[in-house]
């Protein structure tokens, strides 16, 4: 009996394809593959021009099946597909040949890469004969969204989900939300304060009805699928109650511990009871357990003693909530570069070498010196360097810019000159100044006194024995010269990273990582936001090294994707899930605990294995392990697979 | 229906196969009288004279039914089968042999030479200094002695000629083998390509307790007592079972063995083989690859276990002569001499 | 960079044998990556040839014989790295399986280097198309395995009539 | 120069033909005895896990597959040098019987008897088991197969299946006897003697009363001389299941005794290969292969029942003893050389085997559930023979640590008696060809010289249609047939 009609379509994607790919010869070889009645190429398949061909013959000559060879599934597959069904035809009856990606762009020789694209549309067309209409199938969604990361990204999108009247869940691991942004002083290129800016949106963040704001919080687990996500998460035992605690911070003035504040980057010291910094929000306390003589020796307790609400709870405990939530944006930032890892920078070996957030802090009025920039030993430098591009753009470290570099040295050399009499040398390979406004900030700054800017690579930082100034060695490239620059301050520059633990984070939320180790967006131009995971998207430093203004862009981004999935009420979910046949399958039980979604039960009236749809995501795992071929995975069944095998080997 | 009236005339041959096939036939015992009275049996191929010149002499098509048992190892045996399909209305492949190649297939591991050199020269009872070997053709002083050409890899029937039914077992048990002797006499057969046995798998009739599918350990046969009660597999003790077509009563499961497969793959398994180790392989639970590599290496010989009838109807077939699996051999074959 | 499946590269090859090696890739990993390779436009042998399946998982090791039976000279299987399986596990059910399969793989006779489990994330493009460049010249070094069909015919000259247990599906 | 094809006989590893040239005058020259199958055990065995044997080397033969599965289980037990409990060896000698009874009880009724009790020369139509039947009454008919078909249900209840049965391991057996079973198998036993009795009994009436029978049995053209092995006991008593392998020559003294358990065979056996048949041709070391010679001095010995009687001091139960003593004085005391003379030992070993199952299956210990003893020993090296009912038969296995099979070798029960078929056969056919006259008469000659061995496959070959097809060619000396005897 003759098969379905097929109709195959070549696009030439511009010369994308049909520079390399003999277009005539792949169009003439699929019209003679068997059940082929109708065989096209055109400049654009994805165009409405070319994508009215498909519905044409679909409608004129009753196609049954329709084959796309041209860019990856991944690109036009719902695109194709919708053109199939305004046609009549059911979407799950097209099936694509990807000749760009998978061909013509990795390969050098025309004919070789002819002759892969006859094999992968052979392959393409035996699967399509073999294909089976399916129905989408929809199911409701929560319309919560979780946001990890309180960070200017992570609170962006809060805000604006907020404010569309949705609900959200704020998760901060620090006592505080407001992330490295927090810690900044002067933001290129207004020059308005980093605090000015970020804190109100912080107050507002913790007083909005719609958002639950869970700091020094982690997420533990993530488990369902978009618009169903079951999320656990720890709430860490603050040690006081919340609710008491008006923040007044006289058990801050009386606790007698002092530990380094990993906020002032370790230049200034706090409790063992602590808001990380003044504008902290929440304005409550955490108690430091590592370092709480109470929680080493069961002694002490001044705090309790002395605070007025008695808000000091010793015995409190980890809180465990589990929540559903619709969406989830992932915002958990960066971490910079630390410079010790290289020798030749001198950072930890000499005093007065400090990286970029040490500057911000040094020289934010809030932070240790009370915004003034002074050397370790108080007093002011006469000469400061800045390094450029320390652990970016060089293969031994990070291969990639970091971005903010550039502008932020130009910030500091500002900055240096506004607070003090001391003589700057930036010292960059490349000044990038790509933003709004930046090549006018840095016209700005260039033209200020005692800046000088030196075209390279601060090579090596070392201490004059005799004068126990610092030197920096640079080749000026500009000059050709080679240059010993003595100063007091070496400001390093440190590339932005991923944080140490996003491997752990990526896995816990199903999303992947790209060759730079920060998180992978679906499509690098398209499709910045969303991962490889449906419903969880990304925002931020997380996803690249960003400034501000992209960071916040990002966060809003990525809320109006949690938006779209929590305003649509429902998501449509793949109906190429498996399935059970029951007169084949005998109930040996082997699919069950395949199943890591537990989609797999076992019917005990009809003594055979069932699989529930809503729960199923379609991998098609327990199919291959079925030993007696009872369970089918849909769209991706044996015979199909086979019929592919068979296509790709016949060329 | 007319066919069940009239008189069938029913032929029985044999080609690499044991014989436990022709005394599967045997073992309906009294009923064998009562085959006797159904049907003129023209052909008993054990028995009969089984020069082609004699087969040739029927007419095509006069054998109404020709049930057909055993591989084919060899020239001659390949000759019989098509001369028999052109004298047969209906082939039937009876038995794992003919179905599947059966154990005899399990030689596709290996070549011709490598087979001939263990039993001619390695053996150590064997003593042939000057390496004879049996010749297709000889001349003794009285004339040409023949031997049928020993093929480099055993085949199942359908390889060489078409086949319309399928008895499947080594050998079929009693009741099924009468129940086909029925449909056959009574002219009640299935669609042709049918096999004349169960669509499920042997877990369907299987009585043993079904539990949780996970192993943390695979045993051998010798080196564990198994609850009777319980599934083997369970136990972690292979057993084809889930991958085999039911109809044999689980004969083997009740003497406290596992499977090992003889009734081939459930109708819609991808292969014998592959499918059950697909399976089994991911039963046991873990991570961590060195630990998984040890437990699953508790699994010691993939081919012989899960292709142990069905090696001649695997998607390989034969082993690829361009590996020096003869060196190991050889050790092997050192080891004993 | 290779020039695979080019006359000119089959002529140095001294006979028109080219080796098909057929590639099964995860959508969310593997098949991203080699995406990616081709939107770096990297360079590899067109001997590969890739199907898509969601799940490295949904390979059955029957999938992997019947390339080989249908001629293929080499088999790739990709999917994501261990722990980042979009499925949360299917990945390590994929692992399970290999390590007794090659076992076979090898009683059958088929050498190691012809079947390769690699993991490769959607952002290692540059992995993908190392690992292509690799099978393919590792078997084009073996030589051609050829179809089920070729290798009876080779060892006792008969013509197929029947499929294998892949008549199946 | 003439030429007799006689294709074909029977089969064990496959058919087997007999070739006889006929020199210028018609008599005859020379034979050939071919079997044209081989399959290789020896080969495909290695790689397997050893415990897997007895499920794989019993496709070496389904007409006595229980022969290999005990000795290939037997060879296990001396591989892991391990004991199985009593109840377990007691098991599996019970289960073995039963496998004796069903092949030889088939063997007889279905193939020999046709040709004494109806007559070598009777219409070939009746030569069957239905003309025996008619012969001697139907009831007789219907208790044969009731009697075959007690042994196999015995096989099945212990072995799982009567054919390729399954239960044998290192050390013991997979599955016990329940006491239902074990009162159903005892009625069956006493059932069995009393039928093993009446076999005797008509074997009296008919063929020793028949002086015809006798001195046709008797006939030198039936008898070959050679050594003889068989399995006895410690008191040198028939065995089956295990003991002593035990070698008597051609004047009936003791030549070679060493236990049947173990490689010591290799020092005593050794295979001699021809190019123009697929199966080898084992024989005395101590001789040497001198040919196709018998007497004294060649290496060539028989198996089989013929051959136990031979090899061993009588039988080791009452009823099947007596009969041992009546036989060897009628047939003029050991060694008995007459081939035909295996059909008569052959029904004493049916008694014996019933005897001996009825024993077993009364023994108390017989239900115990004490039947696995679980090996600890790092395997190596191990064999075993046993009686097969066509002969004795060895299975030897080297394995590494992991009890993995390296190296297989075996010695099947027709094997040790290829060279004499072929001498027997020879022979037969020079007593009967005379000047190139070939009948109907003398095919059946040779065949029952050939057909006394019951070279495996004897029993269900005759079974139906009934009778023994033979074709004779004849051709002249530029190779042109002339005339084709057919039946």
């Amino acid at each position: 009996m003759p098969g379905p009609k097929i109709g195959v379509y070549v696009c030439h994607c511009g010369s994308n394809i049909a520079g390399k790919v003999d277009m005539d010869a792949l169009r003439e070889f699929a019209a003679e593959l068997p059940d082929v009645v109708v065989s096209r190429d055109y400049k654009y398949m994805c165009s409405d021009p070319g994508q009215d061909l498909i519905k044409a013959d679909i409608k004129e000559k009753g196609l049954e099946r329709v084959v796309v060879a041209s860019c990856s599934p991944r690109m036009h597959e719902p695109t194709f597909k919708r053109a199939c069904q305004d046609a009549g035809l059911n979407p799950y009856l097209m099936e694509m040949a990807n000749i760009r990606e998978q061909c013509s762009w990795v390969t050098e020789d025309g004919e070789a890469a002819t002759q892969k694209a006859k094999a992968l549309v052979h392959s393409a067309v035996n699967k399509a004969r073999h294909l089976e209409p399916l129905e989408d199938k929809t199911v409701p969604v929560d319309p919560k969204t979780l946001i990890v990361g309180g960070g200017i990204a992570g609170i962006e999108a809060a805000l604006k989900i907020a404010e569309a009247g949705k609900e959200v869940y704020l998760v901060e691991r620090e006592p505080s939300i407001g992330g490295n942004m927090a810690k900044l002083d002067k933001t290129f290129p207004t020059l308005d304060c980093a605090a000015c800016i970020l804190t109100p949106k912080m107050v507002s963040v913790a007083q909005h009805p719609n958002i639950t704001l869970l700091t020094y919080s982690e997420v533990e687990k993530v488990e369902g699928y978009i618009g169903n996500f079951e999320v656990t998460i720890r709430k860490r035992a603050r040690s006081i109650d919340e609710k008491l605690c008006n923040g007044c911070g006289t058990c801050q003035e009386k606790c007698p511990i002092k530990v380094p504040n990993e906020f002032e980057e370790g230049l200034g010291m706090r409790k063992a009871i602590y808001t990380p910094f003044p504008q902290a929000v929440p304005n409550k306390p955490v108690i430091d357990r590592e370092n709480c003589t109470y929680y080493k020796t069961g002694k002490c307790k001044i705090c309790e003693r002395v605070c007025p609400p008695k808000a000091i709870r010793f015995d409190q405990e980890d809180e465990i909530i589990t929540e559903k939530f619709g969406a989830i944006i992932v915002a958990t930032g960066y971490q910079l570069f630390d410079p010790s890892v290289g020798p030749q920078w001198g950072y930890g070996r000499y005093d007065n070498v400090i990286h970029g957030l040490q500057f911000e802090r040094l020289s934010n009025a809030s932070g240790p010196t009370g915004g003034k920039i002074l050397l370790k030993d108080g007093s002011e430098p006469e000469a400061v360097a800045i390094l450029h591009c320390v652990g970016s753009r060089d293969t031994n470290y990070a291969e990639y810019c970091s971005r903010i570099c550039c502008m932020t040295s130009v910030k500091f050399a500002h900055l240096v000159r506004e607070k003090t009499n001391a003589k700057v040398y930036d010292l960059y390979m490349d000044m990038r100044t790509f933003g709004k406004q930046y090549e006018e900030f840095y016209n700005r700054v260039v033209a200020e006194r005692d800046i000088y800017f030196i075209r390279g690579k601060g090579a090596e930082v070392m201490q004059d024995p005799e004068t126990g100034k610092l030197l920096v060695r640079v080749e000026d490239t500009l000059l050709g010269v080679f240059r010993e620059i003595p100063v007091d301050m070496v400001i390093l520059n440190a590339a932005i990273c991923p944080r140490p633990d996003a491997q752990e984070v990526a896995q816990k939320f199903g999303i992947q990582r790209s060759a730079d180790g920060f998180f992978l967006e679906y499509h690098l131009k398209l499709e910045p936001m969303k991962t490889a995971n449906d419903g969880v998207f990304i925002a931020g430093t997380c996803q690249s090294p960003k400034d501000i203004p992209d960071t916040v862009g990002q966060g809003a981004g990525a809320a109006a994707e949690a938006l779209k999935v929590v305003f649509a009420g429902q998501v449509t979910v793949t109906p190429t899930t498996a399935e059970v046949r029951d007169t084949l399958c005998s109930g040996c039980r082997i699919c069950i605990p395949l199943c890591p979604y537990n989609a797999i039960t076992f019917d005990e009236a009809k003594g055979v294995a069932q699989v529930n749809e809503a729960l199923c995501k379609g991998c098609g795992t327990c199919a291959a392990s079925c030993p007696s071929g009872a369970l089918r995975a849909k769209h991706f069944d044996n015979r199909q697979l086979y019929a592919q095998i068979e296509g790709v080997c016949a060329e | 229906m007319p066919e069940a009236k009239k008189k069938l005339k029913l032929a029985l041959y044999w080609a690499a196969s044991c014989g436990g096939c022709d005394i599967a036939v045997l073992d309906i015992d009294e009923k064998i009288l009562t085959v006797a009275e159904l049907a003129d049996i023209v052909l008993w191929p054990v028995a009969l004279d089984f020069k082609y010149k004699d087969v040739e002499a029927l007419a095509d098509q006069s054998v109404d039914v020709c049930l057909f048992n055993g591989a084919v190892r060899n020239s001659e045996q390949r000759e019989l089968a098509e001369l028999l399909r052109q004298k047969s209305k209906v082939m039937v492949a009876f038995g794992a042999c003919a179905c599947f190649g059966g154990i005899p297939a399990l030689a596709n591991q290996f070549d011709r030479e490598s087979i001939f050199r263990r039993v001619y020269d390695t053996t150590p009872s064997t003593d042939n200094p000057g390496r004879v070997r049996p010749q297709t053709k000889l001349s003794v002083p009285q004339g040409d002695l023949h031997l049928p050409e020993f093929y480099n890899a055993v085949y199942k029937l359908d390889d060489v000629v078409e086949v319309d039914y399928y008895i499947p077992g080594c050998p079929p048990p009693p009741e099924l083998v009468w129940e086909a002797i029925t449909a056959i006499v009574e002219g009640k057969l299935p669609p042709k390509g049918s096999t004349l046995a169960g669509e499920r798998s042997l877990c369907h009739t299987c009585k043993r307790k079904k539990e949780d599918k996970k192993v943390t350990a695979f045993h051998r046969v010798h080196e564990f007592v198994p609850d009777p009660e319980k599934c083997l597999l369970e136990q972690g003790i292979i057993c084809s079972g889930p991958v085999t077509r039911e109809g044999c009563g689980e004969r083997c499961l009740n003497a406290n063995m596992p499977c090992r497969g003889c009734f081939g793959p459930t109708p819609e398994a991808l292969e014998h083989g592959a499918s059950m180790l697909s399976a089994a392989a991911t039963l046991v639970e873990g991570k961590e690859e060195a630990e998984l590599a040890e437990v699953l290496d508790g699994i010691v010989d993939p081919l012989g276990t899960f292709y142990r009838f069905t090696l001649a109807d695997s998607l390989l077939r034969i082993r690829n002569k361009s590996l020096g699996l003869e060196e190991k051999a050889e050790e092997g074959e050192e080891a004993a001499s | 960079m290779t020039q695979a499946g080019s006359p000119k590269s089959q002529a140095a090859a001294g006979e028109g044998w080219e080796p098909k090696v057929v590639a099964f890739l995860c959508n969310w990993c593997s098949y991203t990556g080699a995406d990616l390779a081709g939107i770096s436009r990297l360079k590899y042998p067109a001997n590969l040839r890739i199907i898509r399946v969601m799940c490295s998982g949904r390979v059955s090791p029957a999938f992997v014989l019947k390339a080989f039976h249908e001629g293929a000279d080499g088999v790739l299987v990709g999917g994501c790295h261990p722990g980042d399986c979009h499925y949360l596990e299917g990945n390590y059910k994929t692992l399970k399986r290999k390590l007794v399969f090659e076992r076979l793989l090898e009683q059958f006779g088929i050498e190691p280097g012809r079947f390769r489990l690699e993991w490769i994330s959607g952002g290692e493009g540059d992995k993908f198309a190392r690992v292509a460049e690799e099978l393919v010249k590792t078997v084009r070094e073996l030589g051609p395995l050829g179809s089920t069909a070729e290798r009876l015919g080779r060892a006792d000259g008969l013509a197929l009539r029947a499929e294998g247990g892949g008549g199946n599906a | 120069m003439k030429r007799v094809t006689i294709d074909p006989i029977t089969r064990l590893e496959g058919h087997g033909r007999i070739e006889i040239f006929l020199d210028e005058e018609g008599n005859v020259d020379d034979a050939y005895f071919q079997i044209v199958e081989l399959r290789g055990f020896e080969k495909f065995c290695e790689g397997r896990p050893a415990e897997e044997l007895p499920r794989i080397t019993p496709r070496i033969c389904g007409v006595c597959p229980s022969a290999h599965h005990i000795c290939s289980t037997r060879a296990l037990d001396d591989l892991y040098k391990v004991e199985p409990p009593p109840a377990a060896k007691k098991l599996r000698e019970l289960f073995y019987c039963a496998h004796m009874l069903h092949s030889h009880i088939a063997h007889f009724y279905a193939l020999a008897a046709p040709d004494f009790v109806l007559g070598p020369e009777a219409d070939p139509a009746e030569r069957n088991i239905l003309g025996v039947v008619a012969k001697v009454g139907v009831e007789i008919g219907g208790s044969v197969i009731k009697h075959r078909s007690y042994a196999q249900k015995i096989q099945e209840m212990l072995g799982g299946r009567a054919t390729h049965s399954v239960m044998g391991l290192p050390g013991g057996v997979s599955k016990g006897l329940t006491k239902e079973e074990q009162e159903q198998v005892v009625e069956w036993a006493k059932s069995e003697v009393e039928f093993a009795k009446f076999s005797l009994k008509l074997f009296d009436d008919v063929v020793l009363a028949n002086k015809a029978y006798v001195d046709l049995i008797l006939s030198d053209g039936y008898k070959l001389t050679t050594h003889h092995m068989g399995l006895v006991d410690e008191n040198n008593k028939v065995n089956f299941y295990d003991g002593f392998v035990r070698v008597v020559d051609t004047t009936g003294k003791e030549i070679v005794r060493f236990p049947a358990r173990g490689t010591a065979y290799l020092e005593h056996i050794a295979e001699h290969v021809e190019p123009w048949t697929y199966l080898k041709f084992p024989y005395l070391k101590a001789k040497g292969w001198k040919g196709f010679v018998d007497g004294q001095d060649s290496g060539i010995y028989r198996v089989a029942p013929l051959a136990r009687l031979n090899a061993a001091d009588g039988m080791a139960t009452p009823a099947a003893q007596e009969a041992y003593e009546k036989y060897f004085e009628t047939l003029g005391g050991k060694p008995v050389q007459a081939t035909l003379a295996n059909h008569w030992a052959r029904l004493i070993e049916v008694l014996y085997a019933a005897e001996r199952l009825l024993e077993l299956a009364e023994d108390s210990e017989i239900t115990s559930d004490e039947i696995r003893t679980l090996p600890t020993e790092t395997p190596d090296e191990g064999a075993a023979v046993i009686e097969a009912p066509r002969g004795t038969l060895f299975h030897h296995y080297k394995t590494d640590e992991r009890g993995i099979v390296r190296a297989v070798n075996l010695i099947v029960a027709t094997g040790n008696n290829h060279a004499a078929i072929c001498m027997s056969v020879k022979k037969a056919a020079q007593a009967v060809i005379k000047k190139g006259k070939v009948t109907e008469g003398l095919l059946n000659m040779v065949e029952m010289a050939f057909r006394a061995y019951d070279p495996c496959f004897g029993c269900a070959t005759h079974s139906l249609p009934g009778e023994m097809p033979l074709v004779a060619n004849i051709y002249d000396h530029e190779g042109n047939l002339v005339r084709t005897l057919e039946r």
